[in-house]
């Protein structure tokens, strides 16, 4: 029998102003199962919670019902208060007289019927109550961080100058990533290069870090604390062990006219490459689809140069699998190209500015390498078609963003700040001539870049126009821009040499594959979501799972490296104790009635349940039924409301809890 | 302003952005027309703006993209009150009231091709009248004024109101400055004239 | 009789003609004050609006020339006409800020430029320089019961840095003053909008429209008078109302003061020397209802 | 203040079971912004509407509601990822199950209420019983629970006739 106690809270004066609270406590107190009711001032008081703990001790109670404001307010101190009289916590249960009553009705009567009527219906289910211990699972003190580039080597760096070891994976043959392309970074038009190559060494050199370049994230597997991942390191056909990085291969191999993806395919690269001459690792890497030896079975220049023989054209994918506690994901963004529609994209495609049919019309990432020092052109800015100076430049912001049938919907934060320093380094390079915008506002919130956007205009002469483009054409060696000012209403027409659109920031390529291994989940445009958009901007739902950088949204490199910074930190908090506690609230399967349908594990959005073989003792498999795993169970019970067989409950929330407080009524 | 000049599309190059006549002004104005972010407060508070076809913030935009024929053919400048509203709220410290002065100026010597010739007949009469008396005499200004604008019946019931209250002034004091102030005329036209002032 | 203190006078062309009310009740005003008030022999114009707004560099050589002129009378430079005033100080604050304009005045005068001396309207020196309290100390008939509209237009306040009157958007000089002296004032929205000024010769049509505005709101607002401190301001308010109540079918029946009026009132000058029945709007009627003639 | 309302003739008694985190705290919120509804309605908590068991409904019924409300969270702002849409996907096959079974349809309502909605909180409990109030007390399923309650003791001439022709 239980004895229950039941604590009526006047909170002041807002609920006794309109719940008879003396009368609620006298009605309980009769009820089946209680074995003392009081009211009292303030339960959350000091006081009222030594009244609480003392009446637990004295009335020996086995449960009990504080009737007081939501539990969203107080379950935690009371819960907490009753575990240190010795009670679980689990057996003390809130009822809500405030929000849901005293606060919301007036008629006296009507309140504290109601009031009554609340009270029982959680006397009724704290009797289906039991027991629930703490959970605790262990952490493997090692991190994946996915992605190679400013995002992904900060929180490494992090992580790893914390002592724990780091696993990073990056897809390309060097890390780096968008950075190591741009030119210079606003607001301060540093070069990317010069403070990002540092950080490249430092993450080669970290005796904490293993990196794996050229290599994709193939099965993620476990739970926090405790991923099994499985990690794919595609042939390099150069052995990075052997391989001294002298260069000699790249240098004598035959195939010169490749286009190289990092140069955005201005500039030509050989078969045996590295991407950019700072690229970490320094080994080259042999793109096979491009190779003569590969094709045709002959050439093996490279091999023959190699002094330490350091290519191997055997060289197979290896599969390499590590356990890790945490993961942080930081595989960053991509960018519209106007010349591709690839399948199942947003944006529905420019065809009138020449579907990238038009040589000199470019994106913003090719003007950064034609702006880079190391670039394609040496640093100088020149038209892809003929190599000469474009005089007359225009730009176009909001090339795919920001346009919510066309396009999406969103707004790519980075094109209005890397467009006003794009017209500076064309002002800069160009000393004879003019660069015009065309935007429709310019958004530079974030800390001096409002004053780098006026600079351009008040003292780099770019001249921007409010409006945007209707169309561009070519027009001899020119490129007609049909535009309008808005803030004169009237069209303007400009006759350009080179035209530069800000295409929009996508997810990258493959995300949504990348998030159904992980178990996390993204929005409509592939973008990953954050477990809350303001308190938990750099967890994912997936417990154990981080977000860094644009993976998660448009971002710029300060946002990025603060994101990454806290995601580190967020990995060690978890890092920073040897097992993790959590909430008892998971689902639970009762074997014997468990038929096997596995109709839970369809709908469970954690991947928590997994498939266990029951065997008699002569290892004769009896049946297959559902597992839930405590440390990757959300808690939602989805799982119990789909069971057809009721195998599976919810603790904290069982059918016999819930149908007690639905027969209290 | 004929419409079709205000609604013609623009060609935009470094050939048609006049960047000498926007220096000019900036000179005389001694305010940036860059600084302009062409949030509208101008306009918003300028108690002439509805009698403007283009309301101050556009004018400050077309210097910036250096069409300042559309705005000298417009008569917008003509309506500016100089009530100084628009600078005294301006976030950027660009001196409207200062630019449109310039505009004017830079407007007069080219005689037009503002259409509003009413002000500009006022101002050059008044101006006339400093060169010639070295005060301002209202009832030959406004008596003048009507004849040259052929409006001699505007303003008549105002007439003898005001003479009977002693508020015009049939003759006129002599000034012993008078050679003085005429020798700054000259010395000003002068210097123009050697393009030692704008 | 000891003067308190001693200023040079700059009246302005419109205090000569239109405004000469103005320029006698200044005058009365500052001997019963005992302030002594100096005309500037032989000044000229300033070139008002029409000089700055089409030739910037003449209307600054006028002013340069006038502050010379000033020099050679003792005391600080008054001036009643909020136009004069602005162009003045304009003046001050460009030839200070910008060599090359400095330059081109120089050789247009043909003399060095003088900006040391004071350039001080009226209510300044009131406010100011006589003070709130001996001002209101010499009050013998307070102007009890009166509500008055006080009414800054454009050029006494802005732009922010050049006249630096009083605060640009929300002034209190004129309310400051003639609380001293015993009226009430009255909170209004247009105190400080444009009348349209200099447009009353050449485009009457737009100045009917906007001072229109600012007697409606004056009236609205409960007052049963206008004060002024501009001969342009008041050319509109006072000798275009009759018209305005015509076409806009209306009776505003607001006699249009200027400050030197209502402050000489109150210490008791009669209306002859405060020039009050060369005002159209007749302020008898009201001045006789609230017993202060 | 406390004025007492004028009284109904019949008081419907209405249960709604919401997530926690969305309608729960809406009802909260409608709380603390001191709004005001009908005191008919009670309230069962829930971590997330996917753990509502369509029999929940049926047994609340049962146990004398004449009005049901489940809300959660919006689509696509489900704490635990999903829930709300095995809900809905549930709850609309659960509709033809009730409509066959005989129940009004009416009586039963889904809606979305997020945390920020305290006002759309008050606005569906209260809709939810002035509708139920026209309809008048459910008697189907009470009559159900009297015979899932039947002894087994055969008292009534009627019964006994038909336990004999059997």
């Amino acid at each position: 029998m239980s004895r229950i106690g039941v604590f009526i809270c006047h909170c002041g004066e807002n609920i006794s102003r309109t719940v008879d609270v003396e009368r609620v406590a006298a009605q309980v107190g009769n009820m089946p199962g209680v074995a003392f009711a009081t009211d009292y001032k303030y339960m959350c008081s000091d006081p009222g919670q030594t009244l609480l703990k003392k009446t637990i001790q004295e009335q020996k109670l086995s449960h009990v019902v504080v009737a007081a404001c939501s539990p969203r307010m107080h379950e935690k101190t009371f819960r907490k208060a009753v575990e240190s009289a010795g009670l679980n916590p689990f057996l003390c249960e809130m009822a809500n007289i405030r929000e849901h009553c005293s606060w919301v009705h007036e008629n006296r009567e009507e309140a504290t019927v109601k009031a009554i009527e609340i009270v029982g219906m959680m006397v009724e289910r704290v009797k289906k109550n039991r027991v629930l211990p703490a959970i605790t699972v262990p952490v493997t003190k090692r991190s994946l961080v996915i992605g190679g580039g400013i995002a992904g080597i900060q929180a490494a760096l992090d992580i790893a100058d914390c002592g724990h070891e780091v696993i990073l994976v990056e897809r390309e043959p060097s890390i780096g990533g968008h950075m190591a392309q741009l030119s210079e970074t606003f607001p301060t038009l540093d070069c990317s290069q010069c403070i990002m190559t540092p950080k490249m060494v430092d993450v080669a050199n970290h005796p904490k870090i293993k990196l794996y370049t050229f290599s994709e994230i193939e099965l993620v597997e476990g739970y926090i604390g405790n991923f099994q991942v499985t990690i794919k390191k595609k042939a390099r056909s150069v052995d990075e062990d052997t391989c001294t990085g002298c260069g000699v291969c790249m240098t004598k191999c035959p195939q010169k006219k490749i286009p190289n993806k990092f140069d955005q395919n201005i500039g030509m690269r050989t078969a045996i490459y590295v991407p950019f001459p700072q690229a970490v690792p320094n080994t080259p890497v042999i793109d096979r689809d491009n190779c003569t030896w590969f094709k045709s079975g002959k050439c093996g220049v490279c091999q023959k140069v190699c002094g330490p023989g350091a290519v191997d054209f055997e060289q197979q994918d290896r599969l390499i699998v590590e356990a890790v506690g945490a993961i942080v994901v930081a595989t960053g963004f991509d960018l519209y190209t106007i010349d591709e529609k690839p399948k199942g994209s947003p944006i529905k495609g420019y065809g009138e500015f020449g579907h990238g049919k038009i040589p000199d019309v470019i994106d913003g990432m090719t003007f950064e390498r034609l702006a880079s020092a190391s670039g394609p052109t040496g640093g100088r800015i020149l038209r892809p078609s003929d190599g000469k100076e474009p005089k007359q430049i225009v730009f176009i912001q909001c090339i795919g963003s920001r346009a919510r049938e066309k396009g999406i919907s969103y707004c790519s934060k980075v094109c209005c700040m890397y467009t006003a320093k794009h017209t500076m380094l064309y002002h800069h390079k160009v000393h004879d001539g003019q660069a015009y915008v065309f935007f429709m506002d310019a958004r530079t919130p974030g800390k001096s870049y409002d004053e780098f956007w006026r600079r351009s205009i008040e003292e780099e002469e770019a001249v921007y126009i409010r409006g945007m483009v209707s169309r561009l054409y070519q027009k001899g060696d020119k490129i007609v821009v049909m535009g309008s000012d808005i803030a004169v209403g009237v069209q303007v027409e400009i006759e350009a040499d080179m035209v530069v659109l800000a295409t929009a920031v996508m997810p990258q390529k493959g995300a949504d594959t990348l998030a159904q291994k992980l178990g996390i989940s993204y929005d409509k445009y592939h973008f990953y979501s954050e477990a809350h958009a303001k308190l938990r901007p750099v967890e994912c739902a997936t417990a154990g799972i981080y977000l860094a950088g644009a993976c998660q949204g448009p971002k710029d490199i300060p946002e990025t490296v603060s994101q990454a910074s806290a995601a580190a930190a967020k990995v060690m908090t978890l890092f920073s104790k040897d097992k993790m506690e959590r909430e008892p609230i998971v689902a639970r399967v009762r074997e014997a009635g468990c038929v096997g349908c596995f109709a839970c594990k369809k709908v469970c959005a954690y991947g928590a349940v997994e498939e266990k073989e029951i065997r008699d003792r002569q290892g004769n498999l009896i049946k297959v039924v559902a597992y839930v795993n405590p440390g990757v169970c959300g808690g939602c019970g989805t799982c119990q409301a789909t069971c057809p067989s009721k195998s599976v409950e919810l603790d904290g929330y069982t059918d016999e809890q819930i149908v007690a407080m639905i027969e209290a009524l | 302003m004929d419409a079709r000049v205000k609604k013609k599309k623009m060609i935009l190059s470094q050939g048609t952005m006049d960047v000498d006549f926007v220096r000019k002004v900036e000179a005389l104005s001694d305010t940036s027309v860059r600084r302009c972010f062409q949030c509208g407060k101008c306009s918003a508070g300028c108690p002439m703006a509805t009698f403007m076809e283009h309301p101050p913030n556009r004018v400050v935009r077309l210097l910036q993209l250096g069409q300042w024929r559309r705005i000298l053919e417009g008569r917008s400048i003509w309506y500016c009150a100089s009530c100084e509203t628009c600078s005294t709220r301006c976030p950027n410290k660009v001196h409207l009231a200062s630019i449109m002065d310039a505009l004017r100026k830079l407007s007069w010597d080219a005689e037009g091709p503002s259409k509003e010739s009413y002000v500009q007949l006022a101002n050059k009469l008044f101006l006339q009248n400093i060169r010639s008396y070295g005060r301002q005499y209202e009832m030959r200004l406004a008596a003048v004024f009507n004849v040259k604008s052929g409006q001699f019946l505007k303003d008549l019931s105002l007439g003898p109101k005001l003479l009977a209250k002693g508020k015009l002034k049939m003759f006129h004091s002599k000034n012993r400055n008078l050679s003085e102030i005429g020798k700054i005329f000259t010395r000003i036209e002068e210097m123009r004239k050697n393009g030692e002032a704008l | 009789m000891k003067k308190l203190l001693n200023y040079a006078y700059y009246p302005g062309c419109s205090l000569h003609a239109s405004a000469g009310e103005y320029d006698l009740s200044t005058r009365e005003l500052f001997k019963a004050l005992k302030i002594g008030l100096t005309e500037v022999p032989d000044w000229f114009c300033c070139g008002a609006t029409p000089a700055h707004n089409v030739d910037e560099l003449l209307s600054l050589s006028l002013c340069a020339k006038n502050l010379e002129l000033a020099e050679k009378v003792e005391g600080d430079l008054a001036v009643a006409c909020a136009a004069c005033f602005s162009r003045l100080k304009f003046t001050q604050h460009t030839l200070e800020e910008n060599a090359t304009k400095r330059k081109q005045v120089e050789k247009a005068i043909d003399a060095p430029v003088k900006l040391d001396g004071k350039v001080k309207h009226l209510l300044e020196i009131l406010a100011g320089d006589l003070g709130l309290e001996r001002l209101a100390a010499s009050v013998n008939k307070p102007l009890a019961g009166l509500k008055v509209a006080c009414y800054y237009g454009c050029l006494l306040t802005r732009p922010t840095d050049v006249p630096n009157l009083d605060c640009t958007e929300a002034p209190t000089i004129m309310e400051r003053v003639i609380e001293a002296v015993g009226a009430e004032t009255v909170a209004w929205s247009h105190r400080l909008e444009c009348c349209g000024a200099n447009f009353t010769l050449s485009r009457p049509g737009v100045v009917i429209q906007l001072t229109n505005a600012i007697l409606d709101s004056a009236k609205a607002a409960g007052a049963d008078c206008i004060m002024v401190g501009c001969p342009l301001c008041h050319g509109n308010l006072d000798i275009r109302q009759k018209e305005i109540e015509g076409v806009y079918k209306t009776n505003y029946n607001l006699p249009v003061f200027y400050l030197t009026q209502l402050v000489g009132l109150s210490v008791g000058l009669g209306s002859g020397k405060l020039g009050l029945d060369a005002m159209i709007v007749s302020p008898m009627p009201l001045l006789k209802e609230k017993g202060l003639l | 203040m406390h004025t007492d309302k004028p009284k109904h003739a019949f008081e419907p008694k209405i249960i709604a079971f919401v997530c926690t985190w969305c309608t729960y705290a809406g009802a909260d919120l409608a709380g603390t912004s001191r709004m005001q509804y009908p005191a008919n309605v009670r309230v069962l908590k829930f971590p997330c509407t996917g753990r509502i068991d369509p029999v929940f409904i049926l047994k609340a019924f049962q146990q004398g509601a004449d009005g049901v409300l489940v809300s959660g969270c919006h689509p696509g702002d489900c704490h635990y990822i999903a829930g709300n849409f095995h809900a809905r996907r549930r709850f609309a096959a659960f509709r033809k199950l009730l409509e066959f079974v005989g129940v009004d349809l009416d009586r039963l309502q889904f809606s979305w209420v997020s945390a920020a909605e305290g006002g759309k909180w008050v606005e569906v409990v209260t809709d939810l019983t002035e509708k139920v109030r026209a309809m008048g007390p459910m008697t189907e399923f009470k009559e159900l629970a009297l015979e899932e309650q039947w002894s087994g003791a055969i008292t009534t001439p009627e019964l006994k006739e038909a336990y004999n022709s059997i």
